[in-house]
């Protein structure tokens, strides 16, 4: 890939400075396989008190994503590229030592799977307490109550008691407080939830989520919501960031992405995901194939291979050409906006059900709209000059 | 079972059912084992001419008065460090009947007579140990009188008294008492077998044998009365099966491990299969044994090592191996190449017949046709049984059934074994195709030991070479000869051997060959019944001239090989054993088939 | 995924870093394309392992040479039963050769045997024949126990998974090796008329019986361990659901996804239940004479080592290679049917 | 807790009332009489009958079991001699009971047992724990090959190789000899070196192997990588967290390793001639003292129960899961 060159896409600029800074970040790593470009040239921004949501697939690279930001790769058979800026200091070069400073501290990642993410060896009192005493040098005593006064901001019910208690004795979504409470014991200015959600009940998942804000709210953390499901995203998130393949395809906040996608993947999601307000009726559309293989990804635009639409892109740009994602609101596809509004609306929304095409007309007419600008040429030329 | 153990194995589970304390008449001396060692085996014939025969003799009362010739040489003090295969186990004198345990309980039991062996190892004398002489014979030999010598006394400081002896006698009685000889027990009682257990039950029970069969009748005479004529009856007693016991401390089977000393050395403590410590006996006078020494302070016998073990520490010869001995095991067979032809080491070798005779038994009960059993003994490959055991330095080619330890030995070899030692397969091809006997089944058992399991291979594929389908049957050491000792039994063929008890032919033909002792647990394996053979045995019983009567046995003993053919003889037994540089007064035992440990010093 | 292991040390010179994929062109990795077989990546994952490679073709080379062992022979001119050493006088008055180096000679490869001076380089070859045929003859009934025992243990549950289990317990607390060699010759006596030799055959049936039965519990329990888990994943339930009987959910579904277990444990079976075979046969009670085995002739080879330690060399060398071929080649198996597996 | 460590307890005592049972029955299906060995030369009828007697083996195989489990607690008398309790049955080739003769032997397979496991603990244990911590660096590497290498070793080559070179080609060592502690401990010392070494040889690769894959597998666990997200030192998630969950597994091997060591270690003895259990049970099947190996099954197989106990003993203290349902 000589993709180093291209300019990297801008996130969108929605005011404030941005508390972490990922831009153009390269992730690989060799395995017996070959090399994995798990995160190919990823760029985007999160503020102080606002949600990033992630989404895609399994192995579109949003976990490695983060797990790089913490810094918790194997360096041994990773290569890094591009930078992470989290709070005006670079990342990417950063020493383990410096690393384990802000792990936890500045920065906290909560995990998938509550079963699993807690020691099974030892109380919670002591899990939650141990990196509050590392990061502040708290006495033993002192984190202790720390331990308590966490585990009953989550709505542990009788901390007192039950910071003693081992991580068996809770059940998935207590546990999943408690990791809430052991992420967020040091007030980190960036919270990375790895589907926070997903191993949980139904019912408990938007307890968790409702506490994530909650405590959001309470701290002004940053949060980049890691999620393969859009219902979460929905309800949660600011800004929303659509993942395929190790790169970012589409951009913007929740409400445009969610009222007018713009990328053929993202119409995939939708379409295969229910919806309450949708008929029943409406049959459910999976996307076609499956996720290319990071070793080896397909030349052009990664998911050409699984689009419905490349016919409506003349020659073979789909296949030879990388779309670029263009800076604030936006999607990495050589659709032209006027053609992606129009497939939308006509193709796509009325799998999903009426609001969807009401949703789907509104946002074909501002396109249209926008489009009488595209026509002045030049403008979207620079990329076919590549060729 | 396992390999180093299996080097002794042979030899271990034959001394356990045969006796072996045999007077050897020839004997090698130490050292020179290098240089005879490898052509021994070629010029076996050349080798025995050129041994020096001595002849034993039983000795005189002045020959029975201690102290004992002093060792040239030899110095007082250290104790000796002795690596052996396993514990002896028994320590109670009525249940010594092994090699081993003879060897090791001869330091600190001693019995009415004893063999009081020449410096050189090349002369015998059998004398009295704790008697004054080696008995008195009278009525024909059928009353003998012992007197025990004045001043005796045991470990704890009691005299030795004839009623000690009696009882020692009394107690080989006793149900309990089941390993030792039963030589005595079968003559006061003038039964055979086991018949002598009915005749009296052992003194426990409060019951002492009739005065008329074993009397004591002061403190320092002890008389045997018996039914038969029993010439020889000082090399019985000399046998330490028959060692004294001390009446008073006589506990039964605490006994066994514990037993009181009469010798110079008593035992300080025994940790039963790992250690046994002698320490000097202080009541033990020298001048009443004209059989041991006392030099050493003490001995520690470390059990437990196997000949592999005791091989390589006695080759290495430096630090504690240089001042240690192995009093029973033989060089390991598989080291003997290299021990005996690395001039370095051979150096501290001692070599010597052992009394066992090895053969290929024929159960006549099967294999009825002398023609058959013949074509087999022409096929066989005795060399072949020889080098599984571990080649020249396990034995000679045996040409018949007594080993050269015995008194009038002869070289005989009427079947041109010694000729042909790998076996004439060709001509016993040719003997069967007349008798029409080819392709027939011969089953042949043999103790399950690798290196028996080898020599049972070679028996197998050279009498298929003469037409033989040989159904080899392994069975577990543990019960070999129990189960070939059955009659009537379903083997044809058994690997076995015999050593006399001493050195005259009563204890080989009479166990061996006697038609009217065939029976379950006797040994008359071959189950040869010929009233020729069985009148001899007779006449030659009776006969009380011992040199006539040795003659005699030989005679018998080709006879039987010739006309009978009960069993093909293989080899005869040889031991080479190795001994820390250190080590003085080393000497093979002949009559113990070991070093002898009396006479040991440290340099 | 970020935090999968490294390549395996071992295998580390044969990962092809930055090498393209294999000829075909085809992609596969952590993320499959659906046209590939999980069966077809494994094989796809291991033809790239050099160390798997390199083991696999010894571990083929020494079944080679056992099955082969009778052709070897006949090219060689030579069998392991005939006494060369005694026929043709190549041996001292002790049973060694005469030539040194354990008289290797143009003639005799590897040398000759003490004491009767057989063919050690046939010797060798039909051993392993003996050795490596009975392991695998134990390793196939293991297997097959356990995934009998497993399946049951694990699908059915309930009393059957308890009585299992506690058997299992129970013959795990019998020290096996004294019960091997208190009972293996015991046993090989029975059943033969004392006329009759016992044939090889019923000695190697019953080492492999009395081996197999204490030694099938390890195996068991993983497998059923891998059972227990299955039997809650979604596709199980689903096919439960779906009416299908239990025959039909374990062959189609659960057996299909025991192939990586049941393949992993055998590969690592094999070279311990050969090695124990030959630690028996050392310990004499094993293949008798004048059957060859590898295992005895490590006790020969222990016994003569002073005097001819020629002999022992070419038993150890070749089982060392063996071990650590089948231990390597066991891991690069899984290694390649579960990439996520760590070592 | 408690309950639990009773329910173990009952339940190992059923396991071995089982197998006590199972290898009489065995015992008794064997077609060879333990009687005719002591019964010597001149073996009769009725001399076999008295030793059946004495050894009491002339009653009904249900009564025999019963008189010896009986003996066990409460020791039996015999006519050749008294078999106080434990007794484990009375040994006619060697005229004593049983149990002495295991006691008598037990420090020194112990002494082996212990001197070997602590060696291969620390090394392949230590071995692993570099291995996994510098996974796929240069010392990983070397510590990878060198514990496949000596995986492979099997101790019938190993050790008379190592005597042949250690004792006496190099003259480094005596002979390995037991010496006891309470008399000598550097004899002790010096005297089982070498058996200590060629034994912990044989563990090692197979520990530092062990080791090393259930670290990894521990790094991937979730818990471990969330106390690296939670800013914990390596060294701290390395042994609080990645180390705690592997050392249940190790414990397991170690127990069971550890407990058949404690049965006799049977070929290391016998190389060595170490006069330890192990020696004892093979020099018992060769004499077919069936007393005797009947003595060392049980008292192996009780080791082996009472090992697995405290193993799960040992979770109960490791594993809150464990302790706390």
């Amino acid at each position: 890939m000589s993709t180093m060159t291209m300019p990297a896409g801008s996130p969108a600029a929605t005011g404030g400075e941005a508390f972490l800074s990922v831009r153009d970040l390269y992730v690989r790593f060799s395995t017996e396989d070959g090399i994995v470009k798990a995160v190919d040239g990823l760029s985007f921004d999160v503020q102080r008190g606002r949600t990033l949501g992630i989404v895609g697939e399994s192995g579109s690279g949003k976990s490695v994503t983060n797990l790089t930001i913490l810094g918790m790769h194997n360096p041994a058979t990773t290569t890094i590229g591009g930078e992470i800026v989290l709070d005006g200091q670079e990342l990417t070069g950063a020493s383990e030592r410096q690393l384990q400073q802000l792990r936890g501290n500045k920065m906290a990642m909560i995990f998938q799977d509550p079963m699993t993410s807690l020691s099974p060896y030892y109380t919670v009192g002591r899990q939650i307490a141990e990196p509050f005493r590392k990061h502040t040098g708290a006495t033993k005593r002192a984190a202790h109550e720390r331990a308590v006064e966490m585990l009953a901001k989550v709505g542990i019910p009788q901390p007192a008691q039950r910071v003693h208690d081992y991580p068996h004795q809770f059940s998935g979504g207590m546990r999943q407080r408690v990791v809430i409470a052991m992420a967020l014991v040091c007030n980190p200015d960036l919270i990375i939830a790895d589907e926070p959600t997903t191993a949980l009940d139904v019912t408990v998942q938007a307890q968790i989520l409702d506490l994530l804000l909650e405590m959001q709210r309470e701290f002004g953390s940053a949060i980049v919501l890691i999620t393969h499901d859009l219902g979460v995203v929905a309800n949660t998130a600011d800004d929303l960031l659509v993942m395929y393949a190790g790169r970012a395809v589409e951009r913007g906040t929740v409400e445009e992405v969610l009222r007018a996608p713009q990328h053929p993947y993202t119409w995939g999601l939708l379409g295969s995901m229910p919806s309450l307000t949708t008929d029943v009726s409406l049959p459910l559309t999976p996307i076609p194939g499956t996720p290319p293989s990071l070793l080896d990804p397909p030349t052009g635009c990664p998911f050409h291979p699984r689009c419905r639409f490349t016919e409506h892109v003349s020659g073979a740009r789909c296949r030879t050409e990388r779309p670029e994602l263009p800076d604030g609101r936006g999607a990495a596809c050589h659709l032209t906006p006027s053609q992606k509004a129009e497939l939308y609306a006509e193709d796509v929304a009325p799998a999903l059900g009426e609001e969807a095409v009401e949703a789907a007309a509104d946002a074909e007419r501002a396109a249209d709209a926008e489009a009488v600008e595209d026509q002045v040429p030049g403008s979207t030329d620079s990329e076919e000059n590549e060729q | 079972m396992t390999r180093s153990l299996s080097g002794r194995a042979l030899r271990y589970s034959a001394c356990a059912i045969v006796a072996s304390s045999a007077l050897a008449l020839s004997a090698c001396s130490s050292g020179g084992g290098g240089a005879n060692a490898g052509p021994k085996n070629n010029q076996a014939q050349a080798q025995q001419s050129e041994k020096k025969y001595s002849t034993t003799k039983v000795g005189t009362a002045a020959d029975s008065n201690g102290p004992a010739t002093p060792v040239p040489g030899a110095k007082n003090g250290g104790v000796l460090q002795t690596y052996e295969e396993s514990d002896i186990g028994h320590y109670d004198p009525g249940q010594i009947y092994t090699a081993n345990a003879q060897d090791i309980v001869s330091l600190f039991e001693r019995g009415l007579t004893g063999y009081k062996m020449s410096n050189d190892g090349t002369k015998f004398t059998v004398v009295g140990d704790l008697a004054t002489d080696p008995g008195t014979a009278s009525n024909g030999d059928k009353t003998w009188t012992f007197h025990l010598k004045s001043g005796l006394k045991w470990q704890d400081g009691t005299p030795i008294t004839a009623t000690d002896i009696k009882w020692s006698f009394e107690r080989l009685f006793d149900s309990g008492e089941t390993n030792g000889p039963t030589y005595m027990q079968q003559w006061l009682s003038n039964t055979t077998g086991a018949g002598f257990r009915k005749f009296y039950p052992g003194p426990y029970k409060g019951k002492s044998l009739p005065d008329s069969v074993l009397s004591a009748p002061d403190n320092s005479t002890i008389v045997f009365n018996f039914k038969t004529p029993h010439a020889d009856l000082p090399y019985t007693l000399a046998m330490p099966g028959y060692g004294a016991v001390e009446k008073a401390k006589d506990t039964k089977a605490k006994y066994d491990q514990m037993p009181v000393s009469d010798g110079p050395y008593q035992i300080k403590s025994h940790s039963l299969d790992k250690e046994l410590v002698l320490e000097k006996n202080p009541n033990w006078d020298p001048k009443l044994d004209p059989i041991r020494h006392q030099y050493l302070d003490g001995y520690d016998i470390h059990y437990g090592h196997s000949t592999q073990d005791t091989t390589q520490r006695l080759e290495d010869q430096t630090g504690a191996n240089a001042k240690a001995v192995s009093l029973g095991n033989p060089v390991d067979p598989n080291s003997a190449d290299k021990v005996l032809t690395t001039p370095s080491i051979a150096k501290y070798t001692v070599q010597g017949y052992e009394p066992f005779n090895g053969t290929i038994t024929y159960n006549m009960t099967r294999l009825k046709d002398y023609q058959v059993r013949k074509a087999l003994s022409i096929a066989m490959p005795i060399k072949q049984i020889l080098t599984a055991a571990g080649g020249a330095s396990a034995g000679d080619l045996a040409g018949n059934y007594f080993s050269p330890t015995m008194a009038g030995w002869k070289q005989t070899d009427p079947y041109g074994k010694l000729k042909k030692p790998n076996g004439d397969p060709a001509t016993a091809k040719a003997m069967l195709t007349k008798l029409h006997k080819t392709g027939m089944k011969v089953t042949l058992a043999y103790e399950n030991t690798p290196a028996m399991q080898n020599a049972a291979a070679a028996i197998q594929t050279t009498l298929k070479q003469a037409g033989v389908n040989v159904q080899l049957k392994d069975i577990p050491r543990s019960t070999y000869f129990t189960q070939i000792d059955v009659v009537p039994n379903q083997y044809d063929m058994y690997m076995a051997d015999w050593g006399a008890d001493w050195p005259n032919g009563d204890t080989v033909i009479p166990p061996l060959f006697d038609g009217r002792q065939i029976a379950t647990g006797a040994n008359n394996t071959a189950h040869l019944n010929d009233p020729y053979v069985n009148k001899q045995i007779d006449k030659i019983n009776a006969m009380t001239d011992v040199n006539q009567s040795q003659t005699a046995w030989q005679n018998l003993g080709e006879y039987i090989l010739e006309k009978d053919l009960p069993g093909i003889p293989t080899y005869n037994w040889t031991q080479v054993q190795l001994y820390g540089k250190d080590v003085g007064g080393v000497v093979y035992n002949n009559v113990l088939a070991m070093l002898d440990p009396t006479r040991l010093f440290l340099k | 995924m970020i935090n999968k292991p490294p390549a395996d040390p071992n295998s580390d010179t044969g990962t092809s870093v930055g090498t393209m994929p294999d000829e075909e062109g085809e992609a596969q990795g952590p993320v499959a394309r659906e046209s590939l077989s999980p069966g077809k990546l494994a094989w796809r994952r291991f033809r790239r392992d050099r160390t798997g490679m390199l083991s696999l073709y010894i571990v083929l080379a020494f079944f080679l040479a056992a099955l082969l062992a009778p052709v070897v022979s006949m090219l060689y001119g030579k069998n392991p039963y005939t006494q060369y050493g005694v026929n043709e006088n190549l041996l001292n008055s002790f049973g060694y050769p005469l030539k040194p180096n354990g008289g290797i000679s143009g003639q005799f490869w590897f040398g000759l045997e003490p004491p009767y001076g057989k063919d050690v380089f046939t010797e060798l070859f039909y051993g392993m024949r003996t050795s490596i045929g009975i392991g695998v003859a134990l390793t196939i009934l293991i297997i097959i126990t356990s995934v009998v025992l497993g399946l049951l243990a694990g699908y059915l549950g309930g009393w059957v998974d308890y009585v299992v289990m506690r058997v299992a317990d129970l013959l795990m607390a019998f020290p096996q090796q004294l019960f091997f060699i208190a009972f293996i010759p015991v046993l090989s006596a029975l059943f033969f008329s004392p006329r009759v030799q016992t044939p090889t055959w019923f000695r190697v049936t019953i080492l492999i019986v009395v081996m197999w039965f204490l030694s099938w519990m390890a195996v068991a329990r993983i497998l059923r361990s891998a059972v227990l888990s299955m039997r809650e994943r979604e596709f199980v339930e689903a096919a439960k659901l779906s009416g299908a009987s239990t025959w039909r959910i374990i062959r189609k579904e659960i057996l299909p996804n025991m192939t990586t277990p049941i393949v992993v444990q055998g590969t690592l079976l094999l070279p311990t239940m050969v090695s124990a075979e030959a630690g028996l046969s050392f310990l004499g009670v094993g293949v008798q004479q004048p059957t060859p085995d590898w295992g005895r002739m490590f006790q020969t080879g222990a016994a003569v080592y002073q005097s001819d330690i020629t002999y022992m060399v070419f038993p150890t060398v070749t089982m060392i290679v063996f071990v650590i071929a089948f231990n390597l080649l066991g891991d690069s198996v899984r290694d390649a049917l579960d990439p996520k597996s760590a070592r | 807790m408690l309950r639990f460590l009773i329910r173990r307890a009952l339940g190992a005592l059923v396991v071995l009332i089982l197998i006590s049972a199972i290898t009489y029955g065995l015992f008794w299906a064997v077609p060879r009489d333990p009687a005719m060995l002591s019964c010597g030369r001149d073996c009769t009828a009725s001399a076999l009958k008295i030793i059946h007697h004495n050894l009491g083996t002339d009653e009904p195989i249900y009564l025999q079991y019963w008189h010896y489990m009986v003996g066990i607690f409460a020791g039996r008398h015999f006519p050749v001699g008294n078999c106080p309790a434990p007794c484990l049955g009375y040994s006619f080739d060697e005229s004593t009971p049983v149990w002495p003769i295991i006691t008598g032997r037990l420090p020194v397979t112990i002494s082996l047992a212990i001197g070997g496991s602590v060696v291969f603990l620390i090394v392949g244990v230590g071995l692993g724990m570099i291995a996994a911590a510098r996974r796929g660096k240069l010392i990983d590497k070397v510590a990878t090959t060198l514990s496949m290498f000596m995986y492979s070793m099997q101790i019938y080559f190993l050790g008379p190789i190592a005597l042949a070179i250690l004792v006496y080609g190099l003259h480094l060592f005596n002979n390995p000899a037991y010496v006891p502690f309470t008399e000598n401990p550097w004899g002790w010392f010096v005297g089982l070196l070498i058996p200590w070494a060629v034994l912990a040889t044989i563990f090692v690769g197979a520990y530092t192997r062990m080791t090393r894959s259930l670290l990894i597998e521990q790094f991937q666990e979730e818990h471990v990588k969330m106390a690296r997200a939670k800013g914990m030192s390596t060294p701290f998630v390395f042994f609080r967290y990645a180390w705690r969950g592997a050392l249940s597994m190790i414990i397991t091997q170690f127990g069971m390793d550890f407990s058949s060591l404690l049965g006799g270690a049977i070929i290391t003895e016998y190389t060595f001639s170490l006069q330890g259990l192990g020696a004892f049970s093979v020099e018992a099947t060769d004499k077919s003292d069936l007393p005797s190996i009947m003595g060392i099954m049980l008292f192996g197989a009780a080791l082996i129960v009472i090992f697995n106990a405290a193993i799960d003993a040992c979770y109960a203290v490791i594993d809150p899961r464990v302790r706390l349902n």
